[in-house]
């Protein structure tokens, strides 16, 4: 009864980690995920609206996520 | 007027070859080419920079760049298009991205090449740590004034 | 920030090679460069074409291209430039003119090799004239939309 | 007593020359050199304001000409 989410740059120093089963079960909305990432250890440091992929596609906080979705928290960008 | 055409596409740890790009965009047609290239400076809002690790979150990376490329050659008709990113551990003076945007005319070009590499840099989910002389390392955010340290 | 420089302005007959031009403008402290190539079409208004012939008055296209050049280093401080215009008989396909602009930021780089194009089009004593499969030659005359014929 | 005129690309071969000797005492102004061009063979084919050079240097239909200065007209550029 976890959603693994994918994580990247600042945020996989944040929580230590490149990879983490959060403790909520799916299908859930994107905003509700963040919420529950907040209480992990390091979850304090993510901004107020952290942005969010769901299976590679940017995701607005009120989109679903289903089981088996790829789901990534996406620092902000910083390409080029 | 030759079709639009996202030629090439990637995100690569190999060193970008700028002139291969310009070869791929080329064609009979096109008589203007603009090529944005992109590298690593030695510093960074007042910190001396000594290097960059790129990180990718690599397939939406790719999806998104292809995105951005194929909505230029869309409002861009004619624009041959070819993108390369590179990801891993970057040196001063390396090419972290390229992009060369061709068409018939000089404007759709200098235009095209524009409206890709201002996307990329709003759109697609590639983070750079800076490596600061006195050691420091740090997530480069633009939505923040300040890197926030990490180190 | 880079001091402003016109690192290179050249009239030749020989190819333009680019990757030299960018190492030209190429520093540290650049963190952008646009590039604009200017290459031969095989066709103009509706026109086969084979090939140019670039005339220029050398002293004064030098002279221009110097001037355009030093402008943009002025209304965009902290730009490194270096252009070539290639002149005598290009064929299709064929790089005619190449600027590249440097910079620490992007912006100030993209609009300075487009300001060197736009100027350079305007003033640069430099003529050209096209071949057409059909053997006829004719030197294009940008004020008037039908090239003038004269063979 | 002429001004030597340089000629290039369709002026070039509007006139039949790439260097002219035109009829008119220095100094004189730009457009009065003009002027004695249009009466040469070939002379028809000018526009209405063709463009003149003066010592490599753009020069305006009033600016004056002097002995020895290096006199271009120019045709419309077409680089890049």
């Amino acid at each position: 009864m976890s959603i693994p989410v994918l994580l990247f740059a600042s945020y996989a120093d944040a929580f230590g980690a490149r990879r983490l089963d959060v403790p909520v079960g799916a299908p859930c909305r994107v905003d509700a995920l963040v919420n529950a990432l907040r209480s992990l250890p390091g979850g304090t440091r993510l901004p107020a609206a952290p942005l969010v992929a769901v299976n590679r596609v940017w995701a607005a906080p009120d989109a679903m996520i289903a089981a088996g979705d790829e789901v990534a928290l996406i620092p902000p960008v910083a390409g080029g | 007027m030759h079709a639009s055409a996202v030629l090439h596409i990637a995100v690569i740890t190999s060193p970008i070859d700028v002139s291969a790009l310009l070869a791929t965009v080329a064609a009979p047609s096109a008589g203007a080419t603009s090529l944005f290239v992109g590298t690593v400076r030695e510093v960074n809002e007042g910190r001396a920079v000594t290097g960059i690790d790129y990180e990718a979150y690599q397939p939406m990376a790719e999806s998104e760049l292809r995105a951005i490329a194929e909505e230029a050659c869309t409002t861009i008709p004619g624009l041959r298009v070819a993108v390369e990113h590179r990801v891993g551990t970057l040196l001063v003076g390396d090419v972290s991205v390229a992009i060369a945007a061709s068409h018939a005319h000089r404007a759709p070009a200098l235009d095209g090449a524009r409206q890709i590499i201002e996307a990329l840099k709003q759109r697609v989910p590639i983070w750079k740590q800076e490596h600061y002389v006195d050691g420091a390392r740090a997530w480069v955010d633009p939505t923040s004034s300040v890197a926030a340290p990490t180190v």
